[in-house]
């Protein structure tokens, strides 16, 4: 069996590192791997080469794969290059157009978004979001902290004491934590805020602050990802953020609710009454930011304030990134194929959930 | 009355039973709980003390007094027991406690 | 020859040290062997030291003497491990026999001249030692299987009445010495029903308690005998064994927070049910046997989870594997690569407490590790260490990869409760028999044994 | 008395940020204050005005000074518009040309350079170099983070165990401290070498590892300052660097020799064997650079490995960096003035030695 | 009123249990009411009780005791605690001395009927309790500074000479009572004399020692009475006295490097000239006194400095902060700018071993907290604590502001030598009065403090 | 010989010699180094019991035989001093370790 490796056109990442190519090969499947894949993740073709990877054009990989790995993205033209049964596994924000979609019944092809994964322990070993959610929360931090003119530990010199930045961490899912434990590490002060209130135990259990609104609405049935909440709870709420950020020095924002517009908890106005010089990182400015001024990609100043809007943070550390995504789709290749490539199990959890599903079917459904 | 002057006849046994009894407070006191059940073997072989009164209760018997002489036999034979093993089943368990 | 008695004090002396000794964990060995040392000289002195009435009958003494040895010897060499306890529970049933034959012999010898005190010291010497025999016996009997527990409402009541029975008829007779001869055994077989109707009642984890209390009890009638015989090492050793047995009931109860006299008088039926809500098949566990395995183990492996983060009991943690590792034993830690809330958790916690890196072992590296490891410390972590992800296919961490510390000897399991982890599933190591459960914050539980591990040689 | 501040032209750095303005302005001193002159580190003019500046332009601000406040330059224009007699404080790299010197000569005018001054215990509170490269030490580590692809940490997660990064920093003077000290925290496993023996116990103070070579030369009189070394010596430095260096993902060079070219540590054949993804920063680039390739001010990328050429590196962190050089300078200034205007303590150590010498005097001198 | 005598148990009892009482910490004080109730108790038993002979002269001894209690009050209220020690050792004295009256009038009542044994006891009792008089009286005297100290090479020779002379005398006069009448003046005289050229030669710093053992012998003396009148409180608390005070006597020695024997014939004069290369007017401490001076403070600060990062002491700092924070004191940090050897050095490691920011002070506060501070704990600081910037103008520090010590109650400096730190200057604020000077690694010494804090109360 | 014969007497006497001796170890093996002063100073005041010999010998001297009623005297006198001085100052010391 094939498996045909896709540079992504989107990101700096890989699908499948040489490492990971070394033990597929092992593993009996020919790899053909398309030129300069890994190039943009520090994994030059003369890697895969040595490990017995074929290097190849774009179309002759996908001319020539049974299984094809790649990243977030996937023309229409390369679908309608596939050979039919064709296995796809990426991370395609859970959905497609609809031509998409016809494109792979067309060829009986079957694609996996691995960001549709339940997260329940056992799928935690193809969790592509925890992977990159940690990596992309530990960048924020330090980026930040790059970016901030100032010490974030305490420092008592001749010249005077450095009081310790204060970090404000928004959202403390797995990017939030992250955060937060690398905040800690440099000695900041953390306060952090998520709508879910068990997170409370999580953020203390890592030596932060949780800052606590009460009232908040949650939805055990939604799998651990956050749901919209009221207005009254939302009034509340910005209060309370918007007196702590503006004492803050670094906010990371990382709310996110999957498949809606991100929840706006930085707004101009917080902004404008923000020290210069402060830093705020925008996790969720792909799906229109925390931060109402942020600009996906993007570092813009305003009154002093640097706003670094950028969801993919990961791509600024490609080479574990993509170590890490290869790890997560290797294991779940392995999941698929654990009975032989006829018996995919379908039935699973695993596995249903990650089939791709049409733009309209994730609307109606949350 | 009578017990009085018994108390009082008996005033330094008194005195010795008082501090002894500190003694035996003072020296466990302090011990570690790890130690309660060979400390308890140990002084429970101790006890077996009461051997000596049997072997006295035997050399005082008539050599034809075969009551005592077996209820004094029988109560060496168990308080030897009560001492011998004692001493070596607590002597297995700290071994036991030995770094191997 | 006539100042033999005096080499008494010498072995007086010896069988302070030894029980000293015995009280300290470095030297608690040598003092056994002090203690015996002590116990044959007492004995060749009261064999070899001139007394009145000396009639030699020297062949039964060292007849016993041998046939008791060599009883004695075998008991010990033979029994296992786990049948300790009730094997000196029988052995402490012995004495007081031995202090029952004595006593009744005695009583019978009484004349005229004798004072009341010494009467009431003969016949104490009787009571106490029946109670220690016939108790023992029992508290044998339950240990090895073989006696059941029995209880019912009464039961107290009828210690305490008969408790006062047998007190009043020696009363009687001391009173009136000669007046019904028989009635010396009736007192016999009361004593030895009472030891019966008091150690029957008590349930299974009291009967350590039991034991030291009955083992104390022998010591007292020793004591009593001593006086009998007016025999200072008798004396003395009796009262050693009695008082510090005392105490070390009272310490043992306050360690299981009982108080002495609901043991002693059968608890009035209340402690029995407090146990009966829990989970079958767990085995509970203190802080003292852990921390005792943990000191003579070789390797230990700590297994930090999510509950490690709640406790914040990372630093204890690192506490622990200090004195630990002072003291020669090798400790590692074990993380999996879920544990905690976000990748790396454990990392982050165990980086905070200064944990080298070397000690930090992947799950592949620990499972190689397993099977040299003396003791897992599990740390609150639960899903990942779940079994079922490798055996129970209807699990819904059925294939995920797990810590497999059932490979290794002993399991210690720290916790606050036999509530589920993330993932919401029973997890069946709690119920293996590799495993105890030691209930408490994480922290505490940790900076206990610390301590206690801390003061062991 | 006027106190005129001049904006820094070569380093976002301003001499006295409002807080030390108003400390001098309550000491009855008048302040005057160049436009713009501490824009680039967050310091608005309004922030000046508001505590009783006058803001005036360059020419005027040096018309009316009696004592001058700058950064690391000025201008022959500028000295020639002196007021007779002025005290001009700054840190001028410790020498100035001929022609500046005439000019300070003709307008009877002083210049302090404070990065002379001497390492002792009581001028630490002036001690502008201490502050700058403790700013710079720290910065280092964080951008080199920052650029660097991967965890600092060790991480376990479910798509496997990332090793922690190795950090090997060269010259553990205040800025390589300050560099171990951020990446111990980061939790990086660290190296350090120092030519000066007697750092180890400082290095080890930190909890990084000191790389011993044996043989070094030591000079107490040198005043805390590296010497040059023997060939012997750097050999045997030169071997064992370059094999720790092959095993870094992160090197911060610090190795200054006062008015000497700094030493080579790095040389390109190690940067061909660093694994690519390493990134060097190096903090000696103004005097030549540690690092063979590294240019000054620039980011190169060589065989994957990233190397930084920055010797102000607390630019970056301008705006704490402003008020510790404000705080040094106003340390100075107190100490200067202790017993008033007329009476400067020329005699002791620490005027003495912070007065402007000529390029030849320092060249003679070391 | 005949069994008066038993109520002697009594107040055994309570001796014993205030003995026992007394040695820790949170009961001393109860412990000390409770044996001054049990002694009360044995006095007015020994007042009541019938005995033969007796003559009453209740004026006497009712006179004798009001004065006596009138003095030892006056006395004991009027004392400055710095003159403690040396009062104690003077009522010490004054016990020898009792018995030696008892003794020496005992001795004058023997006829033909005397045991050896009970002659020997007696004269033991004067020679004991002759050798406490003197020997307190010098010991006090040392102390009050009334008495200088005077040894030479012979002075433990003569010792040895003169104790073996004493016993000599007492065994010639025991087996041959009544040859010489005057005699037992001799022995007197030869105990006496004995107590002084014992203490003599003893240097300051054994005083201690000295007084414990004096306060020993003073037990056994009033032991040896005891048995001289068949007394068992005076036995069973002189015999308790002397043990404890002997093993306290050891114990002591032990915490300062000494052998007892070394201390008692004289030292051989080995021991004094160790001391003399030391620097002058430099006061050390130990361990435990800086132990109890921080449990019984309200406000301490630490002052890290240099010698904490090479000692790596950081962590132990924040332990011996949770110790005292648990008990109620206020510790904080006072942070020196320039402290270390890089900017923030202290903020670095005082992080590393989570030490809240709240408690980190910098130059400025704690400037201004120094004067509710009770103890300044410095921890291997050196140039930042140096007075001599603020007071000394040749000073190459003058003019630099440092942490003002001085303006605290108490200052505790941990390093492991006198030498200097980072500037190479000598630092006057160790030989300060309010200074005390704990010399060797801090890591350790601090660990000490935080182990012997954690056992009180 | 004579002695052992008053060895032998005396073994009750002998024993309760020992075991109080082995007493007074054990409780103050354990006694942390702060109580050092305070419980030499405490102990001290108890070694004054020798103030009973005194009251008995006065007790038991002729009311005429002013020798031994003085002696007495200042026995008593001293010996209490040693006492209640003795228990005054160690509560006065010990008063010092109670918090503020
Ligand atoms: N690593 C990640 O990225 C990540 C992210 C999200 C979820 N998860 C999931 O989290 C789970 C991690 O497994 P785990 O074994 O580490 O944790 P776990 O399965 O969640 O179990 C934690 C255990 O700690 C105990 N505990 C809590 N507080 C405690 C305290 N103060 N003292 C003692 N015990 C305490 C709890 O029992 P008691 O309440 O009885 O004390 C609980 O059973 C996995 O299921 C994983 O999939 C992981
Ligand atoms: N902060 C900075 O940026 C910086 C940079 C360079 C220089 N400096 C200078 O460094 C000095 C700092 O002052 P400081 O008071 O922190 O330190 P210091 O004056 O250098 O004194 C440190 C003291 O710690 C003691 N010490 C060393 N190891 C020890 C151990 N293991 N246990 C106990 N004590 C130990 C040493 O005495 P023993 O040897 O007797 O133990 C020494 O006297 C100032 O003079 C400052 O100017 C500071
Ligand atoms: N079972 C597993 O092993 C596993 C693995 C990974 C993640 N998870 C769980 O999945 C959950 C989501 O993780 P994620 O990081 O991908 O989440 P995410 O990226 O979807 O969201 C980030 C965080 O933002 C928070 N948020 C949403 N709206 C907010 C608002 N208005 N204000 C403040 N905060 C808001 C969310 O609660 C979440 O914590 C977490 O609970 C995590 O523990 C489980
Ligand atoms: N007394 C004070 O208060 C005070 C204040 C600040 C600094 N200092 C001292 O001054 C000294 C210099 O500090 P700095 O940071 O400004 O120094 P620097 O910037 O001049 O040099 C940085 C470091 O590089 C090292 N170095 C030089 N050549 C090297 C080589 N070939 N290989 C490896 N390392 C080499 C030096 O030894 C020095 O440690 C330090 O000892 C510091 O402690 C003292």
């Amino acid at each position: 069996m094939t498996i045909g490796l896709l540079k992504c056109t989107e990101e700096n990442l890989v699908a499948m590192v040489p490492q990971v190519a070394l033990k597929l090969y092992n593993e009996k499947f020919q790899i053909v791997c398309e030129t300069e894949a890994g190039e943009a993740s520090g994994y030059s073709n003369d890697l895969y080469h040595e490990i017995g990877a074929k290097i190849a054009s774009r179309k002759e990989v996908i001319l020539s794969s049974d299984i094809m790995l790649t990243g977030s993205e996937i023309g229409l033209k390369d679908l309608n290059l596939m050979k039919p049964d064709t296995l796809l596994i990426g991370k395609f924000n859970g959905c497609m157009g609809p031509d998409h979609l016809m494109a792979l019944q067309k060829h009986k092809a079957t694609a996996f978004s691995l960001d549709l994964l339940p997260r329940s322990s056992i799928a935690q070993s193809m969790d592509v979001l925890s992977s990159l959610a940690s990596l992309s929360g530990y960048k924020a931090l330090i980026t930040a902290a790059d970016e901030y003119e100032g010490y974030l530990p305490m420092m008592t010199t001749s010249a005077g004491t450095m009081p310790p930045a204060r970090v404000l961490i928004l959202g403390a899912g797995v990017a939030g934590l992250q955060a937060i434990a690398t905040a800690k590490r440099l000695g900041a002060v953390v306060e952090a805020f998520d709508v879910r209130s068990s997170v409370k135990e999580e953020v203390q259990s890592l030596g932060a602050e949780f800052i606590e609104v009460e009232g908040s609405i949650e939805d055990d049935s939604s799998g651990g990802y956050a749901i919209r909440q009221t207005a009254e709870y939302i009034k509340q709420q910005k209060a309370l953020i918007h007196s702590r950020a503006c004492k803050a020095d670094i906010i990371i924002t990382t709310a996110n609710i999957p498949n809606k517009k991100a929840p706006i908890l930085i707004e101009k106005d917080t902004v404008a009454q923000m020290k210069p010089g402060s830093v705020i990182v925008d996790m969720a400015s792909a799906s229109g930011g925390n931060c109402e001024l942020s600009r996906d990609g993007e570092m813009i100043v305003i009154n002093g304030v640097k706003i670094i809007g950028d969801s993919k943070l990961y791509n600024k550390m490609a080479h574990q990134a993509s170590l890490l995504y290869s790890n997560n789709i290797h294991n779940f290749l392995k999941y698929l194929l654990k009975d032989g490539r006829e018996n995919v199990p379908y039935g699973s959890d695993i596995v249903s959930s990650t089939l791709v599903k049409s733009k309209e079917a994730i609307s109606l459904h949350s | 009355m009578e017990l009085f002057n018994f108390l009082k006849d008996h005033i330094l046994f008194i005195n010795l039973l008082i501090i002894t009894v500190f003694l035996g407070f003072e020296i466990i006191a302090k011990v570690p709980s790890i130690l309660h059940t060979p400390l308890m073997s140990g002084s429970n072989a101790i006890s077996g003390i009461v051997i000596i009164g049997a072997i006295i209760l035997v050399r005082q018997s008539e050599p034809t007094d075969y009551v005592a002489l077996s209820s004094g036999f029988v109560g060496i034979v168990l308080a030897t027991i009560n001492v011998v093993g004692g001493h070596a089943v607590t002597d297995r368990m700290l071994e036991m406690f030995k770094k191997k | 020859m006539i100042y033999l008695e005096l080499f008494y004090i010498v072995s007086t002396v010896l069988l302070l040290l030894g029980l000293r000794m015995l009280s300290s964990p470095s030297t608690a060995r040598k003092g056994n062997i002090i203690a015996a040392v002590g116990m044959g000289l007492a004995v060749l002195i009261s064999i070899l030291d001139p007394i009145k009435n000396d009639h030699g009958n020297l062949l039964w003494i060292l007849g016993a003497i041998c046939l008791g040895s060599l009883i004695g010897l075998l008991y010990a060499k033979k029994v296992k491990m786990t049948d300790i306890p009730g094997l000196v529970s029988l052995f402490n049933g012995f004495g007081g026999a031995c202090a029952v034959f004595i006593a009744i012999h005695e009583v019978y010898k009484f004349d005229a001249t004798q004072s009341l005190g010494f009467m009431g010291t003969t016949y104490l010497a009787l009571f106490v030692g029946g109670v220690a025999f016939t108790g023992s016996l029992i508290a044998y009997g339950k240990l090895a299987g073989k006696v059941r527990d029995w209880r019912n409402g009464i039961s107290s009541y009828f210690n305490l009445f008969w408790l006062v029975g047998c007190i009043s008829l020696i009363l009687f007779q001391i009173y009136n010495p000669s007046l019904y001869p028989f009635l010396p055994l009736v007192i016999l077989a009361a004593s030895l029903i009472y030891g019966l109707s008091f150690v029957w009642p008590i349930g299974g984890a009291d009967m350590p308690v039991v034991i030291a209390l009955l083992n104390a009890l022998t010591g007292i009638a020793a004591a009593l005998a001593g006086i009998v015989y007016d025999n200072m090492v008798m004396l003395l050793g009796g009262i050693l064994v009695g008082s510090s047995g005392i105490i070390l009931t009272m310490i043992m109860c306050r360690a299981m927070n009982r108080s002495l006299l609901n043991v002693i008088i059968g608890g009035f039926g209340s402690a029995v049910h407090s146990i009966a809500g829990e989970r079958r098949n767990i085995e509970k566990t203190s802080i003292s046997d852990v921390s005792i395995n943990m000191r003579y183990a070789n390797n230990v492996m700590i297994i930090p989870g999510y509950g490690m983060a709640v406790a914040q009991a990372q630093k204890a943690c690192k506490e622990l594997d200090n004195t630990l590792s002072n003291k020669g034993i090798h400790v590692n830690y074990a993380v999996h690569p879920v544990a905690g809330r976000m990748p790396g958790h454990m990392n982050v916690l165990l980086a905070e407490a200064d944990v080298p890196y070397s000690k930090i072992k992947d799950m592949e590296e620990a499972n190689a590790m397993f099977s040299d490891t003396d003791i897992c410390l599990i740390v609150g972590a639960n899903d990942v260490v779940n079994p079922s992800a490798l055996d129970d296919p209807g699990s819904p961490i059925f294939g995920m990869p797990i810590l497999e510390v059932l490979k290794s000897k002993n399991i210690v399991v720290l916790k606050r409760s036999m509530s589920t982890g993330y993932s919401g599933i029973e997890n069946p190591l709690f119920s293996n028999k590799k495993t105890k459960m030691l209930f408490g914050d994480a922290k505490e539980s940790i900076e206990s044994i610390n301590k206690e591990i801390k003061t062991m040689d």
